[in-house]
Formats: C-alpha cells, sequence, structure tokens
C-alpha cells in the first residue's frame, strides 16, 4: 500500500503538555486507567514480511489463540493498529515502506521485533540489502529472538509489551521517535 | 470474463494506478502488484517483488556448504523442509555421496509430510482471501498435528531443517510412526470438514470456476510448474517423471485437473495432500533399518565441477545448481525457484479479471515470497 | 430550552413558509422532554446492545473456530469491547492531509445519528415505543438508506483510493437491495393494513408472518445481509481487497464510530426482522421488552452464523443475483400474495364478488 | 529426454560437451530458435556463473533431476574422471574473463524428464545476449534476474529494469568483484529520534 499523503497528527497524549487543569493525579489516573485498557487490547497490523509471519499466522489460529488476550483483531490498516509485529527480514527495498507504515500508525503505538532477522539481521545481516535489525529504522520496545520463534514466545513477548504498559514503563518514551 | 465489465456508453471513465502490497492482507507476504484498474476491472498487472531479497545466492559463496544447508530452509518457508533436498541432491551429485536407503526413506516421509503442511497453508489461505476465516481455522489445526510431528523428528515447528549432505540429521524418536498415523488420520478428518465445507460451496466455486484460465500450452511457455502446472491437465511431476530418492518403490497418481483454472489449483493441492498422506503410511511400511547418513568429512571439500539437481518442491521444480572450486565453499550457487517462474503469467493473466477475482488468481497460484525474492 | 426551540421552530416555519399554526403549540414541553428521554435511552441502548454484539461475535467466532475467543477482561471477557473502546478513545486521530475535511469529520458522526434515530422508531412493546409514526416502515427504510451516504461520504472524504471504491461498492450494493427488502416489506404491509411498526407487531398475536410469507422472509433475511454489509456481501470492508474499506483512513474515535455504528445497525435491522415476521414483542409469561430483545438476540445470532460460515461473494454476481432472481422473486410473491388476499377476503364473505 | 546428440545435430552450431549443450556466443539466438522449432521445451532456469579467472572446461553436470541411489552410484566413475582437467589452472582454453550462461530445458515430450542445459560462454567485458522472451515468455522474469544480479544484458527486450534489487542500487551483487557497502552492525540506539530518521 503505498499512501503518499502523511498523516497530519493531532497531539497525541505525552507529546504536548498536558493542559495545567489535568496535571497531576487525575493526569495520572487517567493515563493508567488508557495504558490498562492499551494494554488488554493491542491491535496488530497485519503485516507479515516472512517466515516468522507464518507463526504470526499460527499464534492467531485456533491453537495458540491470541484472542483469547484480545489482540487476534489483526488490522488491515495501521490507522486502526496500535501494534506493529515485524515478522521477518526487512530489506532495504522495504524499509522505506515499514517506515511509512510505522509513520501511519496513531499514537501509541508499539512496535514489537519477531525473530532474528527483524532483531538484528539475524542469518542474513552479512547481505548486502539486509537492514540490520528494524531498530535502526522504527523503535523497537519487544524484542522476540529466533528463527522463527515459537507461536508462545510471540504470544509471551505481546504480553510483554501489555506488562510495560500496566508497569508504566514506556512512560518516558518520547513520541514520533 | 464477467459480465461486470460494460460499455462506457459515453461516459468518460478515468484509469487508475493501485498498488496492491507489498503490505497488504491478501498478498501473502510482500509481493506488490501495480495494478491499472477501471473501476473494479484490471486493465494491466505488473509484478513487483523484490521486497523480501535476502541476497542468498551471494551469501552462499561466503560460508561453507554445510554452513549453508539451514539456510535453504528460509526461502520457501512454507515448506521449510522441502528446501534443503535439492541442495542436498546436487552436493551429494558433487561429491558422489551414496545416500543411505533408510535415509532416503526418512527424507521421503519428512518432505511428503511437509508438502502437506505446506499445502494445508495455500488452502487456509486461499479461503481466507474470500473471507472465510472459519475453514483457515480448521485447516490450521490439521497443519498443527504436522506441525508436532516434524518437531519431533526435526526440533523445528518451521523451519525443518532435517535434511543434511549425505542423508539426515538424526533418526527417528521413540513413538514416533504410530504418531504419524494419528497425526494423518486427524488431519484428513479436519480436510474433509474442510471439503465439505469450501469445495461444493456455490460461492467458492462462482469465485473461481473459469477464473484465469491457464492452458496447458500456456503453463509449459511460462514456466510454470508443480501444482499449478498439474491443475492444466497435465501430468508432470519429477517424482514420478524422473524419480529421485526412492519415489519409484512408492505407489501414487500424480494427481492433477483438466481446465486449469483457479478452482483447479486450489483443488489439485487438496488432491495432492491426501496423495501424500498415502505415501508417508506408504513409505513407512517399507522403512529399512540402518544408518542415516553417509560418511560425509567435517570439512567437506568437492572436487572442482559443478552439479545441478531438481526436485519436485511443494510449489514446482527447486532446482540447484552448485559450482565448486575446490575449496570449502561454494564458488557459486544458482536456485531455481518454482514461485519466481509461477508468477510470471500474472501480467499475462491479470487482464479483463476484476479486482476480486485477480486476489484469488494470485492465491490460487501459491508463491511464496521468500522463494520468489531469496 | 423550550422557549428556544419553539424559536427555531417558529424560524424553520418561516423558512420553510408553513401555515401560520405554529408548530410550537402542538409541541407541548413535556413532550420535548419526553424526546429527550428516549433519545438518552437509545443511546444508551444502542452502547450496550454494541458492546454485547461485539462480545458474542467475538465469542460466537470463537466457538464456530474451535477456539475460546477474548476472556481476560471482566468475566467471560465481557469487559473486551468497553476496554477496546477506551482505548480507542485514547488514539490519536490522524487526519489525512488530501482529505476532504469537512465531509471526512461528518460520516462517522451521521452513521451513529441515523442509527440513534433508526432505534427511536422500533416497538419495543406495548406502550415502549419511543416515537410512533403512523409511517414507521417507510421512515425506518429511509433512514436506513442514509447510511449509504455516510459511507460514500467516508469513502469520498478519505482521499483514498481503497476507501472511495469501498464506498462505490456500498453504495452500489446497498441501493440495489433495498429494492427487494421494501418489496418483501410491501407483502407484509398489504396483509397488515397498517405502515406502523407497533401495529404490525401486534397483528401477529396469533400467526406470525413468517409463516404466512415465507418467500419475503428469505428475501428479507438475504437483503438485510447485504444491508449491513455483513458476509457473503460484506463488500464494504472487504478486507482482503481493499484492506479497510470505506474507514482505512479513520482511526481513532472516529473508527470507533464506524465500528459502533455497523453493529448498531445490526441490532436494528434484526429487530425490524423480528418486527415484521416473528410478532414483535409477543409472547407469554415473560414482560413484552424481554421477548423482544431476545428474539433480536437469536436472529442475530443466524445472521453471526450464517457470516462465520460463508465466503465472500463477488461483486458482480451480488448484483447479477440482486437484479436477476431477488428483484423477480420479490414481485412474484408480491403479486400472489395479492391474490391470496383478496381470495381470503373472498372465502371469508369480506368482499362480494 | 530425447537423445541429446540428436538435439544438437538439429540445433545450428551446437555441440555436446559432457552432457551439455555447448554453443558459441555468436550463434545463440539461431541455436534457441532451433530448439524452439524442434519443440516441447519447457524453459525454466536461466543462471549464470561469473569466471573473471577465466572459464574451466565445461564440467560433466549430472544432467539427471535426481538419481536413485544405485544410479548415482554407477554414474559416480564419469565425473571423477574428468575433474582434474577441469580446474581452472589446468584448463587448456586461454583464461579469458567470461560469463557462463546457462538454460535449462525440460523436455516436456518425452514420459521420462531430464534437464537439458544449454551452455554459453560470453564475454565479460561485453556481457549481451539476444533475449529469448519472444520465445519462451517464462524467459522474461529469469532474463531480468540475471540481469540484475550478475549484470549480463538482454538486447531486444522492452524493458530492462531490476527485478530484485531496488531500483537505484549500485552495481551487480553476484559478480565477483561486487563490494559490498559496509554497514554498521548495531547503530546508535534507536530511541534518538535523528538515528530513527537517519536510519534510512
Amino acid at each position: 500500500m503505498e499512501l503518499t499523503d502523511t498523516g497530519v497528527g493531532l497531539p497525541a497524549h505525552g507529546q504536548s503538555e498536558p493542559s495545567t487543569l489535568i496535571k497531576g493525579k487525575v493526569h495520572d489516573g487517567i493515563e493508567s486507567i488508557l495504558d490498562f485498557c492499551r494494554g488488554n487490547s493491542l491491535w496488530p497490523v497485519t503485516f507479515g514480511l516472512a517466515c516468522c509471519a507464518i507463526e504470526m499466522m499460527t499464534a492467531g489460529s485456533a491453537r495458540y489463540d491470541l484472542s483469547r488476550f484480545g489482540f487476534e483483531v489483526f488490522r488491515p490498516s495501521p490507522r486502526q493498529a496500535d501494534l506493529m509485529i515485524v515478522a521477518g527480514t526487512v530489506t532495504d527495498k522495504m524499509a522505506p515502506l515499514l517506515k511509512t507504515i510505522y509513520d501511519q500508525m496513531p499514537e501509541p503505538k508499539y512496535v514489537l521485533a519477531m525473530g532474528g532477522c527483524a532483531v538484528c539481521g539475524g542469518p542474513f545481516a552479512d547481505s548486502y540489502s539486509v537492514v540490520q535489525g528494524v531498530d535502526t529504522i522504527v523503535p523497537v520496545d519487544v524484542y522476540v529472538p529466533g528463527c522463527p520463534p515459537r507461536p508462545e514466545a510471540l504470544i509471551d513477548g505481546i504480553l510483554k509489551v501489555r506488562a510495560m504498559l500496566r508497569d508504566r514503563k514506556l512512560k518516558e518514551r518520547p513520541f514520533n521517535a | 470474463m464477467s459480465d461486470f465489465i460494460t460499455e462506457a456508453d459515453g461516459l468518460e471513465t478515468q484509469e487508475f494506478i493501485l498498488n496492491l502490497g507489498p503490505q497488504h492482507p491478501s498478498t501473502h507476504g510482500v509481493y506488490r502488484a501495480r495494478l491499472i484498474m477501471d473501476g473494479e476491472t484490471v486493465i494491466s498487472a505488473e509484478n513487483k517483488v523484490g521486497y523480501l531479497h535476502r541476497g542468498i545466492e551471494k551469501l552462499a559463496e561466503g560460508i561453507t556448504y554445510a554452513q549453508f544447508t539451514p539456510y535453504t530452509t528460509r526461502f520457501d518457508y512454507v515448506a521449510g523442509a522441502l528446501q534443503p533436498w535439492a541442495w542436498c541432491l546436487a552436493l551429494e551429485k558433487l561429491g558422489n555421496i551414496v545416500v543411505p536407503e533408510r535415509a532416503e526413506y526418512l527424507r521421503v516421509i519428512v518432505g511428503e509430510l511437509q508438502r502437506i503442511a505446506s499445502h494445508l497453508v495455500m488452502l487456509g489461505s486461499i479461503v481466507l482471501d474470500f473471507s472465510a476465516i472459519t475453514p483457515w481455522t480448521y485447516v490450521f489445526n490439521a497443519r498443527e498435528d504436522i506441525s508436532d510431528l516434524l518437531e519431533a523428528v526435526s526440533g523445528s515447528r518451521l523451519l525443518v531443517n532435517y535434511f543434511v549432505n549425505g542423508g539426515v540429521n538424526a533418526d527417528l524418536p521413540e513413538g514416533w510412526i504410530p504418531k504419524v498415523e494419528k497425526a494423518l488420520d486427524s488431519m484428513l478428518k479436519r480436510l474433509d470438514d474442510f471439503d465439505r465445507m469450501v469445495s461444493g460451496n456455490e460461492i467458492f466455486v462462482g469465485r473461481t470456476k473459469g477464473i484465469a484460465v491457464v492452458s496447458a500450452e500456456e503453463a509449459i511457455e511460462y514456466g510454470i510448474t508443480g501444482a499449478s502446472l498439474r491443475a492444466s491437465g497435465l501430468t508432470f511431476d519429477l517424482r514420478k517423471d524422473s524419480p529421485y530418492s526412492i519415489y519409484d518403490r512408492l505407489d501414487f497418481e500424480v494427481q492433477s485437473m483438466p481446465a486449469g483454472d483457479s478452482f483447479d489449483r486450489y483443488y489439485v493441492r487438496l488432491l495432492e495432500i491426501r496423495e501424500s498422506a498415502k505415501m508417508v503410511r506408504q513409505a513407512l511400511k517399507q522403512l529399512p533399518a540402518g544408518d542415516i547418513r553417509a560418511k560425509v568429512a567435517k570439512v567437506w571439500r568437492p572436487a572442482p565441477g559443478e552439479a545441478y539437481a531438481a526436485i519436485e518442491a511443494a510449489r514446482g521444480i527447486m532446482g540447484y545448481q552448485v559450482v565448486s572450486d575446490g575449496t570449502v565453499k561454494p564458488y557459486r550457487v544458482h536456485m531455481r525457484s518454482p514461485s519466481f517462474c509461477n508468477i510470471g503469467i500474472i501480467p499475462a493473466k491479470a487482464p479483463g479479471l476484476t479486482l476480486q477475482d485477480f486476489i484469488a488468481f494470485i492465491a490460487s497460484l501459491d508463491f511464496v515470497l521468500g522463494d520468489i525474492d531469496r | 430550552m423550550v422557549g428556544f426551540l419553539t424559536t427555531i421552530f417558529n424560524w424553520a416555519q418561516g423558512i420553510l413558509g408553513l401555515p401560520a399554526t405554529s408548530l410550537a403549540d402542538a409541541l407541548p414541553w413535556w413532550d420535548i422532554l419526553w424526546a429527550f428521554i428516549y433519545f438518552v435511552g437509545a443511546v444508551i441502548l444502542l452502547i450496550i446492545n454494541v458492546i454485547m454484539l461485539i462480545w458474542i461475535e467475538r465469542r460466537a467466532a470463537g466457538f464456530f473456530q474451535e477456539r475460546v475467543g477474548p476472556n481476560r477482561v471482566g468475566p467471560l471477557g465481557l469487559l473486551q469491547t468497553v476496554n477496546d473502546t477506551i482505548k480507542l478513545l485514547g488514539k490519536e486521530w490522524i487526519m489525512p492531509a488530501a482529505a476532504d475535511k469537512l465531509i471526512y469529520l461528518i460520516a462517522p458522526l451521521l452513521i451513529v445519528t441515523i442509527s440513534v434515530t433508526m432505534y427511536g422508531l422500533l416497538p419495543y412493546g406495548p406502550g415502549i415505543t419511543p416515537v410512533t409514526l403512523n409511517v414507521g416502515i417507510l421512515f425506518f427504510l429511509a433512514i436506513s438508506s442514509v447510511n449509504t451516504l455516510s459511507v460514500l461520504m467516508a469513502g469520498w472524504g478519505s482521499n483514498n483510493k481503497y476507501s472511495l471504491l469501498g464506498g462505490m461498492r456500498t453504495v452500489a450494493q446497498i441501493i440495489s437491495y433495498e429494492i427487494p427488502m421494501a418489496l418483501s416489506i410491501i407483502g407484509i404491509v398489504m396483509i397488515t393494513g397498517s405502515l406502523d411498526l407497533g401495529t404490525i407487531a401486534s397483528s401477529q398475536a396469533h400467526v406470525w408472518n413468517v409463516f404466512i410469507q415465507p418467500v419475503a422472509f428469505v428475501i428479507f433475511v438475504i437483503s438485510a445481509l447485504a444491508e449491513l454489509t455483513k458476509s457473503p456481501f460484506d463488500m464494504t470492508e472487504a478486507e482482503q481487497e481493499f484492506v479497510a474499506g470505506y474507514h482505512t483512513e479513520y482511526s481513532g474515535i472516529r473508527f470507533t464510530l464506524f465500528f459502533m455504528g455497523e453493529y448498531a445497525n445490526l441490532f436494528s435491522m434484526s429487530a425490524l426482522g423480528v418486527v415484521l415476521f416473528f410478532g414483535g414483542a409477543n409472547g407469554p409469561f415473560l414482560p413484552p421488552w424481554v421477548w423482544f430483545i431476545g428474539k433480536t438476540y437469536v436472529f442475530i445470532l443466524f445472521m453471526l452464523w450464517i457470516r462465520w460460515t460463508f465466503l465472500r461473494i463477488r461483486v458482480d454476481k451480488m448484483m447479477k443475483f440482486n437484479w436477476k432472481v431477488l428483484i423477480p422473486i420479490s414481485l412474484a410473491n408480491l403479486l400472489l400474495t395479492g391474490v391470496g388476499i383478496k381470495i381470503w377476503q373472498a372465502a371469508t364473505g369480506a368482499i362480494k364478488w | 529426454m530425447r537423445d541429446i546428440t540428436i538435439i544438437a545435430a538439429a540445433i545450428p552450431a551446437a555441440e555436446v560437451k559432457d552432457g551439455l549443450l555447448v554453443v558459441p556466443a555468436k550463434e545463440i539466438e539461431g541455436a534457441l530458435d532451433g530448439l524452439k522449432r524442434l519443440g516441447g521445451f519447457m524453459l525454466f532456469d536461466i543462471s549464470a556463473v561469473d569466471r573473471p579467472t577465466g572459464s574451466p572446461a565445461p564440467q560433466p553436470a549430472a544432467s539427471t533431476p535426481g538419481a536413485a541411489p544405485g544410479a548415482l552410484a554407477a554414474a559416480a566413475s564419469a565425473p571423477a574422471s574428468a575433474v582434474p582437467g577441469a580446474a581452472p589452472a589446468q584448463s587448456s582454453a586461454p583464461a579469458q574473463p567470461c560469463f557462463e550462461l546457462s538454460y535449462r530445458f525440460m523436455d516436456m515430450r518425452e514420459k521420462a524428464k531430464d534437464v537439458l542445459t544449454l551452455r554459453v560462454i560470453i564475454d565479460r567485458d561485453h556481457p549481451v545476449v539476444p533475449s529469448v522472451a519472444r520465445l519462451w515468455p517464462a524467459a522474461d522474469v529469469l532474463e531480468r534476474e540475471v540481469w540484475d544480479l550478475m549484470g549480463i544484458e538482454f538486447s531486444g527486450r522492452l524493458k530492462q529494469e531490476r527485478i530484485l534489487l531496488k531500483s537505484d542500487f549500485v552495481g551487480h551483487p553476484l559478480r565477483k568483484d561486487f563490494v559490498a557497502p559496509k554497514r554498521e552492525r548495531f547503530p546508535s540506539p534507536s530511541w534518538d529520534r535523528k538515528a530513527a530518521e537517519g536510519g534510512l
């Protein structure tokens, strides 16, 4: 999908200074509730790159059942997604498009690097056309190593994002990084 | 041709470009089609691939033969176990290695199980393109049974790195064979459920019958191989026509369908799953005792030379050309991947299809991007 | 408040050139208060319904697909939708730079407004009809067609090819399927002799219309699926073709509104089906509104069953099916109904030959 | 497969060397035309090998797509004898930098299918061969791939653009003298906004 128009974002939470009215405890409380809810409904964008995408599909299928946690809503449009699961090798040719998709997602957004290739280039790190880790392009919140990781590992990775949200560990993250 | 295409009765319509992919739910990876559309009708299509090009042939020149073996599973990642077979065959030809009989049987068993798993993914993804999620979960459940077997034998669910130069990696684990029988029974039962639910479905048949008909001549011209070729009425299958390994000792039919449309490309795979299950059962019955690997030096230096080996992989002919210069590293590795040639037909057949038919068409070709881009 | 409304009515009268009898005189203030209460009630009902429906949809999907479905938030995962909605409220609102801004912004509001209006027309039981109109069914059909407008606005305003194609498809689909739907309803209207939804519901105290008009019922179900853009007619979203259809470019709360509108319409359309074919709120022992809601949910489950079983039909075949199969059958049904009514009247001595 | 010597006889300027059909670079167009006229051949693979130090004599590639273990053992003696003469250093041909271009065909007429390899040695400094996409449409993608990765140009094509690599890529990676641009293995922390934006 090539969407040339870049999104003109209204300020997301945390990007601009919260107004004085909702500073302090009220603001903090609202943020806690929001983060709790975010953690329980991380909708991934349908975005498979390579081998790991098959395991990602398997994680969504009946045996591993990602839907138990409310994560099964794979949104085809990045505009409606919260989580980008980078499942597979990112090549130089794909990198700008991956960045575009990331930019198209609304804040707050999270990135999960799935598999060795997305983490650091994996077995293809020495190649002339492979990006050495997706964290050179977009900020990554959770790394799930493996080649490919089992579906359980992926689910665990998504639950790690949830745990970080509940513990408010992602709070200080700069937006639009 | 559908009735949807109408004469523009004096109405000015404007063609527009639609980029289908690389991030699109129905392109099964990072395939991109640049479509010129008139409303919902495709005027012309152009393949844009390479978004997963990992430069594997160059990488091979920098590592040893044994090191490259696991890489071979990463191209057609849906059918991981079958890919190293062609590579190992080429190496064995290069080094004149005779594979023990038991290893050949194990290769056939694991290879056919992998073919079943791969075809199940195809069946699942074609119905997923028609937004049928329920049948998709049925076939993925069935695939899980097979994945468990592959994991037990090789340690990996998806990228089954079981074949090595001169044989196979490990012998069968304890109690594996009864599990195979059980898993095949359960898989075939689920497949029958799926078959009943989808193959006779009026909507599914209506959307696939007569769509993008590829005649046998065209299929040969375009270098289409594998199940997509057999859907055009040909019974071309290297397992039968040029038997490698022990395929000549197995009793099986090459499945083919006559019409060459999207439905046949789908259905021939369903038939092949049943045939493969039969072959696994036969091979298990005939399984001899003995070594599982020929003696191959740890630091293996084949004599300078060149070898070419081709097998019938899940998507068609998988061929490896290996050129050796006498060192521990290959001088040049070239792979012929079936999906890369199979997608060549897309621009020829796309004009006149509606977007929905186009998606059914590319799903029925069953390509894997790792296999196209390498 | 009332004075303000009266002024507005007077002003509107002046513009429309209506006769001098003031509209405000015909509208005592308590009527307006009741209207407001009904409105709030309809919104609350809509929200509860949407939450329940999405939960049912996800859990039912799980049941059909040999799995569990969301079960972590709240008992049995009941609060999952609330959770999702709160999350979507906290998302960034993105508006494409090239969007047609006004249209882009109005579209999601329109779809929910229409849903609320439709909720106000349904006869939940004797005496619990928020707004009783003697042309209720016509108004219902008319209002539900405005959905098309909202979808088209979203598709056009987004300035995205996928959105536009999705929107265009929906317009063609919904407009065509309104014809067989209306024709199937006319049969009921002929039998009942009234356009009022409450009258239609109460006239089925003895025998449900589904037994008198089975063909019309089948046509109604098919057209309702198409109107709601549910599988096998889910052309609008058509994830595998158009990414997310007309709401590809919508994020956050605006996307939530589309989502809500979609499920709210599922309820109101099923409720219309219950009113027309299953005797509305009629039923023994339990309070009428329980019967009404219960029947509606059974109807919805039936629709979801279809949705999780079938594949998506092709657009042109869908249109062909409508114009070449459904409409002729419904016209024939109409003719037979007319003949049948005349024969019935002759048999019971209502008319003399 | 039909007998390779019979095929060679039907094709201008072709000779059989160790199971391969070898054609001089000048005659390639006529040879492929001849093969097409014979009919029944499916072009399924085009590959190239870069030989900057000159080509050894064509190798006796085992031409069966696969072989049963027994057949493999039987065939073992033939390639082994040819191997010493094939080493680049002992090659009788003058060491000319070249590309070995192989077209692989599957004979669809016969019941037993086999790989027929047509080998051309082309000049490394001026690697141009005529395109066969008009004869076999399958060659379209295959030729584009060979050009993209190896830099052998196919003349007479409508379009010659990169297929696998991005369009602004410099060089042809499968050539032996290709040097991949160096890159940092682990760049600066991605949380840094500047690094993320400049990461491309």
